[in-house]
Parts: structure tokens; sequence; C-alpha cells
């Protein structure tokens, strides 16, 4: 809740999205979609949130008291501080999403997970769910369009409905989601009998041909993180503001 | 042909995805025309985007600039068309019939695009089961199955008649004959033609596979890599076999027989597309040299 | 002769045997394929023939009857693993058997399964791989090949295991010609180097490609031949409405015409030749 | 090719943790929870104050129904996991919202379906849809009141006007796409036309 602390990781993750090469154009394009929600949280938090939070170490202060509306120096940090939390979020998510692909952080996942493996948790078959939904997307998209092109050429609406007719635009989605899951449980049937005659047994015993290694880099970012963390943590103690 | 065509297009261009790092450039120019009571095949492998053009034709994909696409005169680049008529008029069927069906039950979904059209329910029934005769499913057995339980051929027979069912003047079949066994294929072979020999259907035929082509159509385009490449009637174009094959396409084997007895210096009179017509022009060229006795016999006895 | 690799005696499948609609999808089958043998099964849709493929890897087992492959029966449940590491099966939909997002993780699956070591599992990717011509392919997402390259890539995946057998369950229904033509190639290499081919199709002039051909109809084998010789069957594959290749077709109506012309042609070359010769050489001059 | 089969590994037979349909259930209906939010497909219009009805959660819930709860857990942190990576809306760039309450959206459908089908599989479809769909509008609600996003007076609005219409449109789905699933066993009805 410090502005301190918060100006800090504002920084540092910018200078992540610069480290990592991802033009910033392209960062803040993502963060355009949010703004609206921002805002609204923001003036809510302003004008309602008063009595909700003080500030760590300062004598409350109340700006401005009408009816139930009331800014306080407390409600003032908050928007300051979760606009700014809601930034940096959004930068670190976009940051690994653009530098990282969905396979990865699938193989990330699983190796994540490996150590709880003797304790019943199953990572590589959790691993393979991941990996079978990434490699079926594409297809169902695909699959999803044609049935919506069908569709049309036999004259479904093409005209959108009032939103006051809910249910009968549910049905409307239903009629084309209905053969998409049709379509993913017969190709998942297909995938069943391929995974059994390449020799899928279960997850114990396989061998892995992907290895994700820890390398220097790695222990690095490792050893940054958690430094940069702990005086994070002793700020928010000495620095309170 | 002096009449108007009923589908023309002209300069068509695609691109999916545009303006994305994954932008793919279909069409780069494309000009056809169809016209009432043809038979056309476009023919080309695999992405040379046959199936983007034939979108263009009920206005599932609109033109855009400078591309022009008119279908019986109307100009699909304007947003004030009535465009469920023009995909009425024009009939699309799908290569995968799973894809085209979307009712729990044959005969909800068959009545689909008529109930689509605001046909009253005893038109609907009438015309269901006109539609299901004209496949050959029969209507008392098979209107109140399930749709996703159906056999492979079923579930493409229900597909085709969910479209006739449209009563469209155009039919387009897209790759409808992958996948399907000989039998089926010559069984929607048939139907096809009936369709089009005695109900007067105009058919576009999309197909990589040159021995059907050549059963049905009468005239084809050849696309490779988003252009018309070849087009003509189907004997001109199979006339040429080393262009096919630089299009990645080959000629029905009695075609290519007749080619190799050309390339031996064995005239051929006229390139046969189908086993009938290979029989005949063969018989002719054993028949005009007096090798076996057995052929002046075969010829007295005719 | 030794031992024949897969031994089918008496095999009767049923579907939902104890359903009110049973499907009696293999009627005794008998069958015999020795090591090295190119099979070519032809049938229709619900002729059995895939039924019959999935009997031999123990995706199925008989209702009655044995199947024995290399000598293991699949009766016993402990033969599972290494009857399906002998066995590589390749289906019809491409996409549909492809687990992973990328090619070369992808044809790792199988290995993986059995639990080949790393350094091993990298030769033979990349070995499965070049058989099939998709080396340079390796780190491409599947989805954005085109139908021919996937089936290769699928048959990697099935050869990645190094099984003695590989079957091909209308492994090329879907394809083009062109991409029919790539993954016919693959199968004729890998089956020249030794491997026992098992192909179902519905295209009878995909039985060229075999050493034997089995037609089945309604769950029996109904002719069983040499390529050549099923041919000369034009009557019964006619009424089970199966094609015949146009040269064969052609030969077999001129025939018709003039009994000297012969009907054991099936490549177009063969019937060139044969009207070439009766030209040229009985042009008196 | 290798004279010999070499089989590295111990058949194991016994029944793994994961069946191979489960895992692969779970993949596809996680493809398709993925597709609709990549096309915003997953938003039906609705007359509140909310916009849009999600219906994202849906292929958990029928994973759940069809699969039992492992599988609807599974699908539903996948729902979770990828509302977080793909999100616009700040709210759920916050893991503790964005994943751990969906984790039980599939966990509560199973329970409710398996305890009410024996007395009607129509009823229990719907209650499952139902319940699904709570326990994502209840369990994130929550959750953001929790880490301070929103006052509970906020929450309970949105709770209403989000998650009335959301439960008529899961229950319409799941209904729908299970019966169409199941009709493939079941065999016959009665054509409408």
């Amino acid at each position: 809740m410090s502005y301190v602390a918060n100006a800090i990781l504002l920084l540092v993750t910018l200078g992540l999205v610069l480290l990592s090469g991802v033009s910033l154009k392209y960062i803040f394009f993502g963060l355009k979609p949010a703004l609206p929600l921002i805002i609204v949280l923001a003036i809510l938090q302003l004008l309602f949130y008063g009595d909700a939070f003080t500030p760590h170490g300062m004598a409350s202060r109340t700006y401005f008291r009408w009816g139930w509306i009331h800014i306080t120096n407390g409600s003032v940090q908050l928007v300051i501080v979760s606009a700014a939390r809601f930034v940096e979020l959004l930068f670190l998510t976009s940051l690994l999403t653009n530098t990282t692909t969905l396979t990865d952080i699938t193989h990330g996942i699983e190796d994540m997970l490996k150590p709880f493996s003797r304790f019943g948790v199953p990572a590589n078959e959790l691993a393979l769910v991941g990996t079978i939904s990434l490699r079926f997307v594409p297809l169902l998209g695909e699959q999803l369009e044609t049935i919506m092109k069908a569709q049309a050429s036999r004259g479904a609406n093409v005209a959108h409905k009032s939103k006051l007719e809910f249910v009968s635009r549910a049905r409307q989605v239903a009629a084309f989601i209905v053969p998409l899951f049709v379509d993913a449980f017969r190709r998942g049937e297909d995938l069943i009998l391929a995974m059994q005659a390449r020799c899928y047994v279960g997850g114990r015993g396989r061998s892995s041909f992907v290895r994700l290694r820890f390398q220097r880099m790695d222990y690095l970012a490792y050893g940054v993180g958690l430094v940069f963390s702990v005086l994070m943590l002793g700020l928010q103690s000495y620095f309170p503001f | 042909m002096s009449e108007a065509p009923f589908i023309q297009i002209n300069d068509l261009h695609h691109v999916y995805l545009r303006d994305t790092p994954l932008e793919i450039t279909a069409l780069k120019g494309v000009d056809m025309e169809i016209h009432m009571g043809e038979s056309v095949g476009i023919i080309g492998r695999t992405g040379s985007g046959k199936s983007t053009v034939v979108q263009h034709f009920n206005g599932l994909i609109r033109p855009r600039e400078p591309g022009k696409v008119l279908v019986d005169g109307e100009d699909m680049s304007d947003p004030k068309i009535d465009i469920k008529r023009v995909r009425q008029r024009v009939g699309l069927v799908f290569q995968s019939p799973q894809q085209q069906l979307f009712e729990k039950l044959v005969g909800d979904d068959i009545a689909y695009g008529p109930k689509r059209l605001g046909m009253v329910q005893a038109d609907r029934r009438e015309r269901v089961k006109w539609a299901m005769e004209m496949v050959g499913l029969d209507f008392e057995r098979f209107k109140d199955r399930f749709t996703f339980s159906l056999s492979g051929g079923e579930m493409r027979k229900t597909a085709l008649a969910g479209v006739l069912a449209l009563r469209p003047e155009v039919l387009i079949l897209d790759e409808s004959t992958t996948g399907v066994d000989p039998r089926g294929r010559k069984e929607l072979m048939a139907r096809l033609l009936a369709l089009h020999k005695e109900h007067g259907l105009t058919l576009v035929f999309v197909s990589p596979n040159m021995e059907e082509v050549a059963e049905l159509v009468e005239r084809v385009y050849v696309m490779d890599d988003g252009r018309v490449v070849m087009s003509g009637t189907t004997r001109e174009v199979f006339s040429q076999p080393e262009e096919l094959f630089q299009h990645g396409l080959n000629v029905p084997q009695v075609t290519q027989v007749a080619h190799d007895l050309r390339a031996r210096g064995i005239g051929v009179e006229r390139v046969p597309v189908t086993v009938d017509e290979g029989v005949e022009e063969i018989w002719k060229i054993l028949s005009s040299c007096e090798t076996s006795p057995l052929v002046s016999t075969y010829q007295a006895t005719r | 002769m030794s031992d024949p690799i897969v031994r089918m005696e008496g095999v009767h499948f049923h579907y939902n045997p104890d359903s009110d609609f049973p499907i009696h999808a293999l009627q005794g089958i008998d069958l015999d394929v020795q090591a090295g043998d190119y099979l070519v099964i032809v049938g229709h849709n619900g002729s059995g023939k895939s039924t019959l493929a999935k009997n031999i890897n123990l995706l199925l087992q008989p209702t009655a009857g044995d199947v024995w492959v290399k000598g293991l029966n699949t009766r016993r449940r402990e033969n599972l693993l290494a009857i399906r590491s002998s066995v590589g099966m390749v289906f019809q939909v491409p996409d549909n058997q492809i687990v992973a997002t990328i090619v070369e993780e992808d044809v790792a699956f199988g290995p993986e399964n059995i639990g080949v070591p790393r350094d091993e599992l990298r030769l033979r990717v990349d070995w499965a791989l070049e058989v099939v011509d998709m080396l340079e392919h390796r780190h491409r997402p599947p989805h954005r090949l085109s139908a021919g390259q996937k089936q290769r890539v699928a048959i990697a995946g099935a050869i990645a295991i190094k099984p003695d057998i590989l079957i091909l369950d209308e492994a090329t229904s879907l394809l083009d010609p062109k991409g029919r033509e790539e993954v016919l190639r693959a199968v004729r290499a890998l089956n020249e180097e030794g491997m026992t081919v098992i192909a179902i199709t519905h295209f009878m002039h995909e039985a060229t490609e075999g050493n034997r051909v089995v037609v089945m109809e309604e769950g029996k084998i109904v002719l069983e031949a040499s390529p050549r010789a099923v041919f000369d069957h034009v009557e019964e594959l006619r009424a089970l409405q199966l094609d015949v290749p146009q040269p064969k077709e052609l030969a077999y109506r001129l025939n018709g015409r003039d009994p000297t012309f012969p009907t054991d042609v099936v490549m177009v070359e063969e019937l060139v030749d044969e009207v070439e010769r009766r030209v040229k050489g009985g042009r008196r001059q | 090719m290798d004279e010999s089969v070499v089989v590295t590994r111990e058949p194991r037979l016994d029944e793994p943790r994961l069946s191979v349909r489960s895992i692969v259930v779970a993949g596809v209906l996680s493809a398709i929870t993925i597709l609709m939010g990549w096309t915003r497909l997953g938003f039906v219009p609705v007359p509140t104050a909310a916009g849009n009805a999600t219906i994202m959660h849906v292929p958990a819930i029928i994973g759940g129904v069809m699969e039992g709860w492992i599988v609807g857990g599974i699908i539903s942190t996948i729902f979770g996991l990828f509302s977080f990576i793909q999100a616009t809306v700040p709210l759920f760039k916050d893991p503790l919202i964005a994943i751990l309450p969906r984790i039980f959206i599939g966990i509560t459908a199973y329970f409710s379906y398996a305890g009410v089908k024996r007395i009607n599989e129509y009823a229990a479809l719907v209650i499952a849809a139902a319940v699904g769909t709570l326990t994502n509008t209840i369990l994130v609600l929550t959750m953001a009141t929790l880490r301070g996003y929103m006052a509970p007076g906020v929450a309970v609005t949105v709770g209403i006007t989000h998650g009335l219409p959301e439960v008529v449109v899961a229950a319409i789905i799941t209904v729908a796409v299970v019966v169409a699933w199941k009709g493939v066993e079941t065999g016959r009805g009665e054509a409408k036309m």
C-alpha cells in the first residue's frame, strides 16, 4: 500500500519490458481495454471507500464528505496504489505471454508440479491435458468457423437480436456450440485410440523428450526476484508511505 | 451461352487474417462465370483457393475492391442485399457432414433451412420429404433418428438433403466426396447427375479427384496458388496433361493411355475422359488395322 | 515358411455384445501375415476392416477366436505393451492423432510412453522424421501443415516406437492425390527396409502397392490374392461395387469385343504397350 | 529396423491415476473454453447491467457431469489459468481471483449432478449447471471482496445481475450438449417438423 514501493515496482516492470525487447507500444496497447474499468473502479474507490482504509502510520484525514460520499487520504492512496498495481499486473502478464509460448508455459507447469508427484499429483498427466487443449484450440476454431458458415448457408439469422431476447440468443449460441462440443467429443474418441495405439498407459515411468534445465540466467532471475521481494518487504515496514 | 451468367466474378482477391502477422493471400485476381443449367468443376490441389472462391458465390465472404461478385445481376458487395435469398438460391455443401448437422433429429435438421425461410409446418414437411427422397433417405425410417448417431454415409445424405431442402438453383459441392467409399461415391454421383439432368440443377463441383470431375462436369476451372490457371471444357483441359501436372494434378488414367499412345505415334482422334469413351477410341484404333480376324468379325456382327 | 508375424484364427468380434442391437463386425476371420509382407485390405465402410486392424494391436479383443502377434496371444493382458509396441498404427483423420503442439514433440510421444531414454529419444525422433521426409518441419506446429504432411508426421509418430508392423487404417482417404502419393512413398520405403505393412483402404487401386490383397465384405474375407490376380475377379469386384483400375476396365471391355485382347493388364503402361504391339506389329506393309 | 522390440519400461497395467479418457476429455473441453475466450463467443449479451453473461465455464460443468469431479476440476482450473493469462479486466489479473475460485466449478457441478441424477436426469443437468455457475459467481465475488477490490454491497448487486442470466444460459447449453451427445447412445426421439 505504499507509494514508494509501487513507484519502484512500476519502474522495475518498465525496465523488464525494455529488457525483454517486446515493443512498448504493444504493451500499452494491451492496457487500453482495461482503462475504462480502472477508471470506474478508481471513482468508486475514491468516493465510497473513505473509511475502509487508513494509510499505514498516518492519521486518517478527511478531504471531503457529503452523504455517502467521503474522500479521505486513505481512499486517495487506495486509488493511486491500486491503479498502479493493475498496471504492474498487466505489464507482467503481457510480458509473460509475449515472451513465452503457451507450450513452454505448459512444460514449465509440468516441471513445477513434478516434485509433488510423489504425493499423488499426476504432473505428467496434467501437462498432457494442457498440451492436448493447446493442440485442439486451432482445430476446433476452424471447426467452429465451418459450423457457422454452414448455418449461415442454410439461412441462419445474421441480424443481431436485442438483448431482451437473451434466451433465444442463448439458443442461437447453443445451435453452434452443441455441434462444436459433439465434434470435440468425436475427435476425442479418435485421440484416445491413437494414444493407446502409441503405447500410452499412464504417466508413470514415461521418459521425456523435452527437458527444461536450469541455466545461469534462471538462477540469476530467481536470485534477483528473491532479493527484490525481501527488499520490498523491508520497504513496507521502513517507509510505509 | 449468350445470356448473362448467373454467377460472375471479376478480379477477385482475398486475404485471410488481413493486417496480422499470419496474413495469408488466398486469391490473387480470379475471374469465373457460372451459367444457369451448367455443371462446372473447380479443381486444384489443397490450398489453391477453391473453397475461398465458392464461399464468395453465396456471400459467406463478401468481395472487396477491386473484386466484384454478381449473383443474378446483384452486386454482392452491397450490404443492403437480401443475403438470405442469395443463400437460398445458391446452396453450399461442405466437405465434412458433421460440420453441417445442427439439430438433434434428422427431420428437424433438414427442416432447418425451410424454417429459416419462414415456411409453414405442412409445407416444411413436404419439402423435407422431397429432399430426403432426392438423396435416398427413407422419410419414415430416418426422420426421427438422432443426427449424431448416423453412419458417415447417412450423415452425408442428411447434409445434402438439408441444402436441397432450400430448393437452390445452384448447388455447390465443396469436396463433398472426400473420404466416401466407392459404393457411396457411385450412389452420390448418380444422384447428382440426376439432379442436374432431370431437375436442371446447376452444379459447381469442387474436387481434387479428376475421375469424378470427368464423370460429372462439362467445363472446368483449374486453380493454383490463388489464380485460375486453366479453363475450358473438360476434354480441352485434360488434353494438356503436362500443364495439369505442373499444377499438382493428374489426368484420369484413361486419358493418360491416350496421351501415351499419341506419344508413341499412334493417333487418337479424340482424347477420352471416361472409360466409355476410352473403349470406343481404342477400339477405333484397333479396328483400323486388320491384326485380328475377330475384329472384323465383331464389326460384321454389328 | 517361417511363423507368421500376425496370425488370426476364427476371429469374431461383436460391438455392444450385451445390448439389444449387437453388431457382428467380424465373422470368422482366418488370416496370416508374414514378416515383410505388404498386405492391402480393401472393403467398404462397415465391412469390418478397421475392426480387424484394431484386433491386431489390442485396441479391441476378439469376442471369439485368437490373435497372435509375434507369437504373443492378445488374450493375455500382460502382453499388452509388448504387442502395442510391436505395432504402429496410423488413423484416418490426420488431426485427431497428433497429440503435441510441436512436430518433434509429437513424434517423441510414443517412445516416451515406452520409456526410451532421452539420448536415444533424440535419435529416434530424427530418424523417424527423416524417413517420412519431414525433418525440416520438426519445429513447426502441426496445424500449420498440409494434410499429407500431417499424415506423415503421424507415420513418424507410429514408427518412432520401432514397431515390426505398421498398420494404416484408411490413412490416405482424406488426402488429395499429391498428399496420398507422399504418404505411400514413405510407406513403400519402410516396407523395403523390412517393415511389415498392413494397409486398409477403400481405394482398390492402392491394392497394387502391396504383395497381397484381401477383400472384405460384411465381416468376412471374400477374396484373397496377389494384387494382379485380384483384378482378374472383375465381375466379383463390380458386384461389390469396388472400383477397378481404369486400364483393367478398358482391357476387360476390349476383351469383350475381341477375346484375344489380354485382360491381365493393370497399369497404364501395360495397356499402352499392348495396343502399340497390336497396331505396329500388325501393320502389313 | 531393430531386430527386437526394445521395451525399456515395465508394463504397468494397474489403473493409472488419470485414465486416457479423462485426460483427453479434459483436454478437448479445455480447448473449447480457451476458444470461447479468444473468440469472445463465451459471452452472451444479456439485458441486465452486466451486459454479458459468460459461458466460458460451461465446458467445466459438462466435463464434471460427464467424466467426474477430477476432470471437472481440471477444466475449471485451466479456465482460471486462461482467464488469468488473457485477462483484460484488472480484477482477473489477480491470480487469487482469476484462478482459485474457478477450481471448484466443475467439482460442485459434478456432485450436484450425481446427487440428483437418480431422481431425474434433466433436472440433474439443470441443477449442475446452476450450481456450477453460482460457484463461479459467488466465489469470484467473495474473493474480490476479500481482496478489497469491491465493497460487499457492490458484490451482491453484481452477483445478481451476472449470476441469474448466466444460470439460465448455462442450463440451456449444458442440457443441449449432454442430451445431444448421449443421444448418440440412446437413439430416438420425434422430429418437430
